[in-house]
């Protein structure tokens, strides 16, 4: 299974209860790993409410994604 | 000149003031977001922002890159703070140099929008009763 | 707060920015005019300005509380020089603080406007190729 | 005759080589002073295409003037 490096920002981050990991999954989209992670962790917000980047580049949903993947998901930003 | 700046800690804004000066530019805006006292009639004692770094500074680039586009403009900056910021701080900073003044203000106000509306960059408000809170966001990121 | 200044040499443009830091402010907005090098096609070395400086500080003055009264400003400072100025110095400063942007951003814009439509103040380019003009008119005074 | 306070500004201060002056004179508006002054200087522009201002303050060509007054023709105004 990849192994796949995830950093969480803003509410994820607490939510998660860490800023980062490294963690082995059996899917194989970036939309199926944010299910799989809102479900261990109990992310309050849908995908439908949030972008994700791989490898710092905002990507689609349907990414697919490889060994050592460095993915973030993208909470609505607050910034300025 | 084209620069998008994410800074852990204060920045000399004169420096990058003097950055943007050129003799073929007639007119200069700049656009300074400030943490306010209030927000939502709460009282705020400051605000931390927290960045997704290198997607943020990519995302920042793009927004200079489409207004060198679309704006009639010399040169601009923008720059945006992280960490932990009190009641009246610093919390970003645009400037932009053009030959002419509404260049230089419609070039201003689309950075600033842009911002907040797609660089992955996040505040949680410190209010002064103790609470701490993610700010509900501006726009889906 | 709200000050307009005509003056003879140069001006610490940080130090009035300071006069408007206020916490109830969120969204600080700029506009500088700077001498530029080229007008009309027509190569500039300088431009002097010469003021009515009773009646422009009045005007300027008007310009100021119309501005309080039309937008949701906090504060206010606008300053515009006279005397001989090589490319590239600053003509005229206005610094708008206010809750939030898009006040700053209009209130900002109407001053220099304003200013350049109705403060009784005139320019004389002085050209590289040794010409010195009254420049015409934006508007009639 | 009432003396006015004259001072010139921009171009009027070339045409009428000179930056101030007192002046008496047998005209009683500000309208009227304005055509003796130009048939006297040559000045370019038409009162039409200037203002004018009173003891530091705008006033309508009308205004009438009496002994002392400041007077100030404002041509086409080019700051910022």
């Amino acid at each position: 299974m990849p192994r796949i490096e995830l950093e969480y920002f803003a509410q994820l981050g607490e939510q998660a209860g860490r800023r980062a990991e490294t963690r082995e999954t059996s899917e194989t989209t970036a939309g199926a790993l944010y299910e799989e992670l809102r479900a261990a962790y109990g992310f309050a917000l849908p995908a439908g409410q949030m972008r994700v980047a791989v490898n710092a580049a905002f990507r689609p949903w349907t990414q697919s994604l490889k060994e050592g993947d460095h993915v973030v998901f993208i909470p609505p930003v607050s910034g300025g | 000149m084209n620069r998008f700046l994410i800074a852990d800690r204060a920045v000399d804004i004169g420096a990058l003031r003097e950055t943007l000066l050129k003799p073929e530019a007639g007119g200069f805006c700049t656009f300074e977001g400030w943490v306010r006292q209030t927000n939502d009639g709460r009282l705020v004692s400051a605000i931390e922002y927290e960045a997704f770094a290198p997607l943020a500074i990519s995302e920042g680039r793009s927004i200079l890159d489409e207004v060198m586009e679309r704006f009639d403009i010399t040169a601009i900056c923008a720059m945006h703070r992280t960490g932990y910021l009190p009641v009246g701080d610093l919390a970003v900073w645009i400037g932009v140099a053009a030959p002419h003044r509404d260049a230089a203000f419609k070039a201003c106000r689309y950075v600033i929008d842009e911002i907040k509306r797609r660089v992955p960059i996040w505040k949680r408000e410190h209010y002064v009763d103790g609470q701490i809170e993610w700010v509900a966001c501006h726009h889906v990121g």
